[in-house]
């Protein structure tokens, strides 16, 4: 299987400015090093807890933010990104490096060609209240992509964005509307037509169902599967409730404090968490089915501010199998087993 | 395609925002101050339209310029008390007062739309800028509004308006070569296409030498009621400045901007077609009350004996005639008419405009709009 | 039905009377909660969860307005009801028979006041005598039998209400009762477990994690050991490791102060953790009431079923409710729910079905089980 | 992340700044006059001096220099204590100014204490009955007030009071008592050039009795106008702490409605109109200049538009100044009150 987007050390510290001048006096690490591939076609759960840094990643990726450091390839040959990342190790100041990465990483791109980019990857937001312009026509609104990157007007944008309508469940007849007059659900829907009307190939899911109630949410997520099934679409689907994951995802990463902890296929890491945040985190959903009631000892203490994450491994003090060697070296994402990544040292040790 | 099925294509895109247009009007009509406000200023704006008709200029004469009574002035150096050829009597100077609040009315509306105008493009194109962009544009932008804000507005005015020269030298090389400089750093810096680039810093080369060498300048001639429109202007500019730049702070971090940077919009659209129209309504408001603010002010001046000429049709230049008899009020008691009716006239006018501001603020508060 | 119940809402109607037109918020909600039980009421956005929780004491927000309906609370052997109750017998109720926890618990919690201030001022509202007492001894012990402050302390017990004990009261600085009221405000932090109650106490809201803030509020809430508590969404915007935490800490608190709980979410694994019976809602009505094993094990009403149906299980399809949630302005006549439903019947789309118990302690609102009577 | 004294600091640096902006201003704009005018100043005889006298005047003066030095030397004359010499009131900025403010302190004295305290109390009584006869009486008699031109306002109050009714006659005193109090013989000794305060200081309770008679029209002018936009604001803010869940939560816990309102709500709902109360004080010098000039109390405000008419370049230069020095010192301490009011400011 091929990766369409690989990331390799990504970083992206938002600054906090503070003391008589307004400098920068902290930073706030929400993602603090991320290296993962989304393989093409599949959906890429990405699980965490609020402040863990996860939309931070995913907008990262689409670029909408820039990043600090690090590389994003999107349908980049392997070839040319083994080349850089080994040019990285030996060579950083090569100009063959510097070529290839204003070539091929989207890391270090700006202006036209970032616009270029834009219809090949795309968005879909959390709320769809605040993610579409109240002012605006449906029709302005999912045919803006078309118009502002030039692909096509008039009556051609009109056509297209009616044939996206009819495919998220909408029609014609909801052109000349405002956003304010749809449900949460049939806003969703034109969010989603928005994002696809450019047919990209590959779309973030921020939290796409958690603004809306639960028995329009299974309307939605059908909705995505059929369209990933219809137009080949690779999915990174960002969102805090595991059970929706569980039931959508193909590989789902886990997020702490902008770090991946792990990284497996669905089932493996569902039936079979290695990471003890993973395990408490899985552990920690409540199971609809009285039936199944348990005593717990939940995670004890709560996340602590991205500002000044804790040093060593950064789940260490939470952690019950916290050793010394937690509190002073970072641990790295291991292959446990096949397609299988933790990072924690008492894994590794077993 | 054909005009036919294009005028339905703009009648049905339309429809949604006459609809919302009429549930704004709908509100309007229930609120009984704002109808109030909206009778007054629609009453000044027949007053305006009617003016020829209501006090006839005499021909020859420009109409906004107050004539003394000459078959009065050798009577008495006192003002007329109203009669029937001067149904509001007349000032010391034997002007007509009915006929100065009549033409006045059109110097009000102009005073107040013309300012507010200036005002509005100047503030939103900088407080736009100033937000969008950040860093040092807006950190420069919002000090030098910070020292404008300092001065109380009055003052500032009255120190513009004295200092302003009749005749402003225009440096039309300068202008061209802040412009042009300007320019070529928005091309540089954020335009993808820079094929605009090298004209644009070929015109910047011929008017820097130009400014060197043989500067083109022209004179501007002002009357005294222009410099009063530029002072009020320059003193509002930053507030309305900094409400922009408020409110495009706020909408430039909602989803649906990012929204649009991720469907490949560039800076300048995502402006004019996101950020503007979701900062209009605060606007709407502010303006309304504004230009009854600005006419208050317009007045103060021409009452201290800075504002328009002194035979101006202008209903704080009427009143300012009475300055005189301030230190001896019995004399302001038996001439009461020259100021009673055309402060009559100014405090109707500005409260038309603030009753409809003042109901606005309600009717388009986000938090009942639409829920 | 009231006898066995410490709280219950009998046919309530409420109405938002909004620029928009009136929403019809509550149609004849029907409740009831039994003293010790944790009732969990379940529904979506919008259903009416909340706006039911507010009418029990009282506090809906305008525009709304209660049209209809009775509400009794049993207490102490008698039989209150709230709705014609004045407002200072409601008072009464708030906080100290009745009280409440949040969604967002640090908007609750107000920005300019420390946790301590804001939960001693509670303290004080209903308790104050007690404290008082407790003031006056401290004072004795320390040996100060006739200072100023002690007399204060006195006649705020003794006559309350008159003139001079205001003034006088203004005028102390009443550092003793504050420090009685302090050490309660620790013990009561400490027994929603926060580790640092001193330090806590001290501390602004905005300066709390919103699990801490959630425990400051439960704390403020248990002041007054209530009768009952109604917890609004409590753990919905926390994060999923800091809810097990939270739920855990109300099933000790049940076992310690052994309030019944009036257990408000949309979060049906949250129901089946923690709740002894189920209420669900839709479109402002209780549509099924039961005790929890048997709805989820055996649900009657039709969107009851077709909710649990929704929740996504691994491997399988997903399945929804067809159509939307129906807006309250103008909701669909008859049962509210025929619409979407699958077994609609020519008289769901007229008559409102009658909320009646099918069998023993399941009540349902559904023509289906002869709620057309 | 930042802390108070940090924060405090900041504010100081930036208003410093401001003032040295506005200088620049002012400055800037009185470079506009042509010289030859600016030079009358230099003149005592301005209708026997021709214009090439003036011209030379002018550059004896230095005032054909570029701007920046001519500013310069404006600036360090400034800074050490010289405003320079007002020609139409024939003395030092510095004294003109120190002669006059103590009119103007004496209605500021009255007005803005009552402007907060009006303002507060009807916005938070507007916002409690909202839609009820008081908030709709407010509102009506806010715009009214804010929409009367003060000059208008004044010359009513004056003709009626003053002219009509006698009760009153224009000035910051009674003519009499200003000749005793001007005359070195009488033993009124000037403590602290305040009359109302040197009144009571000399044992005659009788001028300062007569100060307030006196300051009452112009405060009445000042207070109708200002304290609309401080109710308009006190209620909006007050409706929104209102609406708060902490309202509504204080309201769960049992509390009593004076509690909630006065304790949780207004607390929270004077954030705003902290700042506004700061701007409307400082701004006040504004609406001076009317309110003295049709009042003739003879305070800062009338000698500053005097001035100005005049073209007194030095005189409106030192009045714009003291205008933003105040506007700054009163940005200062709506900073220190923010602070008390709202720990997020305080320890954040």
């Amino acid at each position: 299987m091929s990766s369409i987007i690989t990331i390799r050390n990504l970083k992206k510290h938002y600054p906090i400015f503070g003391g008589v001048f307004k400098r920068r006096v902290a930073s706030v690490k929400a993602v603090d090093g991320v290296s993962l591939n989304i393989f093409k076609g599949e959906t890429f759960g990405l699980v965490g807890e609020s402040g863990c840094g996860k939309t931070t990643l995913g907008k990262t990726i689409l670029r909408l933010l820039k990043p600090d450091a690090g590389n994003i390839f999107f349908d980049v040959p392997e070839s040319i990104i083994n080349e850089v990342i080994e040019l990285e190790r030996t060579n950083p100041k090569s100009k063959r490096l510097k070529l290839l990465r204003s070539q091929y990483d989207i890391a270090t791109f700006s202006g036209e060609r970032l616009l270029r980019l834009r219809r090949r990857m795309q968005i879909v937001y959390q709320d769809p209240t605040t993610s579409l312009d109240p002012r605006m026509l449906v029709k302005d609104i999912v045919a803006e992509p078309l118009v502002a990157q030039g692909i096509a007007k008039g009556e051609e944008a009109r056509k297209l964005v009616v044939d996206i309508l009819k495919k998220v469940g909408l029609g014609e007849q909801h052109l000349y509307r405002f956003p304010h007059e749809f449900s949460g659900g049939q806003r969703q829907r034109i969010a989603i037509a928005r994002a696809l009307v450019c047919r990209p190939e590959f779309v973030v899911l921020d939290e796409p169902t958690s603004s809306v109630d639960v028995s329009v949410r299974a309307q939605l997520l059908n909705l995505f599967k059929d369209l990933q099934k219809e137009l080949n679409l690779t999915y990174m689907f960002i969102s805090h409730d595991l059970s929706i994951v569980e039931c959508i995802s193909d590989r789902v990463a886990i997020m702490y404090l902008g770090k991946i902890n792990e990284l497996a296929p669905t089932y493996k890491i569902f039936k079979n968490p290695m990471h003890p945040y993973s395990q408490a985190l899985i552990a920690s959903v409540p199971i609809p089915d009285p039936k199944k009631r348990k005593e717990r000892a939940p995670l004890t203490g709560e996340v602590p501010s991205p500002v000044n994450p804790p040093a060593g491994c950064r789940f260490h003090p939470r952690c019950p199998l916290v050793m010394d060697v937690c509190r002073k070296e970072e641990p790295q994402l291991f292959e446990v087993e096949k397609d299988h990544y933790v990072a924690c040292f008492a894994v590794a040790k077993r | 395609m054909d005009l036919s099925a294009k005028w339905k294509e703009l009648k049905v895109s339309w429809q949604p925002r006459i609809k919302e247009w009429k549930f704004m009007l709908k509100r309007i009509r229930e609120s009984p101050l704002a109808l109030i406000g909206i009778a007054i200023i629609i009453g000044f704006v027949i007053i305006a339209c009617l003016a020829p008709v209501l006090a006839p200029p005499q021909a020859g004469w420009d109409p906004f310029m107050l004539r003394p009574d000459k078959d009065l002035a050798i009577l008495t150096p006192d003002p007329t008390p109203p009669t029937t050829r001067h149904i509001f009597g007349t000032t010391a100077e034997k002007f007509d007062i009915y006929y100065g609040c009549i033409w006045g009315t059109i110097n009000a509306f102009r005073v107040g739309l013309i300012v507010v105008a200036i005002a509005l493009v100047i503030g939103v194109v900088l407080g736009t800028v100033a937000a969008y962009y950040g860093g040092l544009i807006d950190e420069i932008l919002m000090r030098f509004t910070d020292i404008i804000i300092a001065l109380p507005g009055l003052v500032l005015a009255m120190a513009l308006v004295i200092a302003f020269p009749t005749t402003i030298p225009l440096n039309i090389t300068l202008i061209i070569l802040v412009v042009s400089a300007v320019l070529s750093i928005y091309f540089a810096a954020f335009k993808p296409q820079r094929k605009y680039l090298l004209p644009n810093q070929i015109i910047l080369l011929i008017s820097l030498f130009l400014y060197l060498t043989n500067p083109i300048v022209i004179g501007l001639n002002m009357s005294k009621l222009d410099k009063v429109l530029i002072s009020l202007a320059i003193v509002g500019w930053p507030g309305y400045a900094r409400l922009i730049r408020g409110e495009v702070l706020r909408v430039k971090n909602e989803d649906y901007v990012e929204a649009a940077k991720a469907s490949g919009c560039s800076d300048l659209r995502i402006i004019i077609k996101h950020i503007l129209p979701n900062t209009v309504y605060p606007l709407l408001i502010v303006v309304t009350l504004d230009i009854g603010s600005i006419v208050l002010t317009a007045a103060a001046l021409s009452f201290l004996g800075i504002g328009a000429d002194p035979n101006f049709a202008d209903w704080g230049n009427i009143i300012s005639m009475s300055r005189t008899w301030i230190s001896s009020p019995e004399l302001l008691v038996r001439h009461y008419y020259t100021f009673l009716i055309p402060g009559i006239f100014i405090s109707l006018f500005v409260l038309g405009w603030n009753l409809l501001g003042d109901a606005l603020r309600d009717i388009l508060d986000p938090m009942i709009r639409r829920r | 039905m009231t006898e066995d119940s410490l709280v219950a809402v009998k046919n309530l109607v409420v109405k938002f009377y909004t620029y928009a037109g009136v929403v019809e918020a509550l149609d004849g909600v029907n409740l009831k909660i039994r003293p010790g039980e944790i009732l969990g009421l379940v529904g979506e956005t919008g259903c009416g969860k909340s706006v039911t929780s507010f009418s029990i004491l009282q506090l809906v927000p305008p525009p709304g307005r209660i049209e209809e309906g009775e509400i009794y609370l049993n207490v102490g052997g008698k039989t209150l009801d709230i709705r014609s109750l004045p407002k200072d017998a409601i008072r009464q109720i708030r906080g100290k028979d009745i009280a409440m926890i949040f969604q967002e618990p640090r908007a609750y919690l107000n920005p300019v006041y420390t946790v301590e201030t804001q939960i001693g001022e509670a303290l004080l509202t209903h308790r104050k005598n007690e404290f008082l007492q407790k003031a006056i001894e401290a004072l004795e012990k320390a040996g100060k039998k006739s200072s100023f402050e002690k007399r204060v302390y006195e006649r705020m017990l003794k006559k309350p209400k008159s003139l001079v004990t205001k003034i006088m009261a203004k005028f102390c600085r009443k550092k003793t009762l504050m420090k009685e009221v302090h050490k309660e405000v620790v013990e009561l932090l400490r027994s929603v477990e926060i580790a640092d109650p001193e330090r806590v106490a001290k501390m602004y809201p905005f300066e709390l994690s919103g699990g801490m803030a959630q425990r400051a509020v439960i704390a403020m809430a248990l002041s007054c050991q209530p009768l009952m508590l109604i917890a609004d969404e409590p753990t919905t915007n926390l994060d999923v490791t800091v809810q097990a935490q939270i739920l855990n800490l109300v099933r000790e608190l049940r076992k310690t102060f052994k309030s019944s709980i009036l257990y408000i979410t949309h979060d049906l694994g949250v129901i089946a953790e923690l709740c002894d019976r189920v209420a669900v809602m839709y479109a402002g009505n209780v549509v099924e009431s039961a005790d929890v094993y048997e709805l989820f094990e055996a649900p009657l009403h039709p969107y009851t079923k077709a909710l649990l149906e929704s929740i996504p299980k691994p491997g399988e399809e997903f399945k929804s409710i067809p159509g939307t949630v129906p807006s309250l302005i103008n909701p669909p006549k008859g049962c509210r729910f025929h619409d979407r439903c699958q077994y609609e019947m020519d008289v769901c789309r007229k008559i409102k079905p009658e909320f009646i118990e099918v069998k023993k302690d399941h009540f349902v609102a559904c023509h289906l089980y002869g709620g057309s009577k | 992340m930042t802390s108070l004294p940090a924060y405090i600091a900041r504010r100081l640096i930036l208003l410093i700044f401001v003032i040295l902006g506005v200088s620049l201003l002012i400055f800037a704009i009185t470079t506009l006059i042509p010289i030859e005018i600016r030079a009358m100043l230099y003149v005592r005889n301005v209708q026997h001096t021709s214009p090439q006298q003036l011209i030379e005047i002018a550059k004896k003066r230095g005032l054909d220099r570029p701007i920046h030095e001519q500013f310069f030397a404006w600036l360090s004359e400034v800074l050490q204590g010289n405003l320079g010499f007002s020609k139409f009131s024939q003395q030092p900025v510095a004294d003109a100014i120190l002669e006059r403010w103590p009119y103007t302190f004496e209605i500021v004295l009255f007005a803005a204490p009552l402007i907060i305290f009006i303002g507060i109390f009807l916005g938070v009584q507007a916002a409690i009955h909202k839609d009820g006869l008081i908030d709709h009486a407010c509102r009506v008699l806010s715009i009214i007030g804010w929409s009367l031109p003060s000059f208008w306002l004044g010359l009513l109050l004056l003709s009626v009071f003053s002219g009509y009714l006698h009760w009153v006659s224009p000035g910051p005193l009674d003519t009499n008592l200003l000749q005793f109090r001007n005359n070195p013989d009488s033993g009124f000794v000037r403590h602290t050039k305040i009359d109302l305060f040197d009144g009571l200081l000399n044992g005659r309770p009788d001028i300062t009795l007569n100060v307030i008679q006196h300051a009452i029209l112009p405060v009445i002018v000042i207070v109708t106008i200002n304290v609309a936009l401080l109710i308009r604001v006190m209620r909006s803010s007050m409706l929104e702490a209102l609406n708060k869940p902490y309202t509504v939560a204080a309201r769960a816990k049992g509390l009593d409605d004076k509690t909630v309102i006065y304790k949780h709500a207004r607390r929270n709902a004077l954030i705003p109109v902290v700042t506004l109360s700061g701007m409307l004080v400082a701004g006040l010098l504004g609406g001076l200049v009317i309110t003295e000039t049709v009042f003739g109390f003879g305070g800062l405000g009338q000698w500053a538009a005097n001035a100005a008419l005049q073209l007194d370049v030095p005189a409106v230069l030192g009045y714009a100044l003291l205008s933003a020095f105040l506007f700054v010192i009163a940005n200062l301490i709506v900073d220190i009150l923010y602070a008390y009011i709202d720990p997020r400011i305080r320890l954040v």
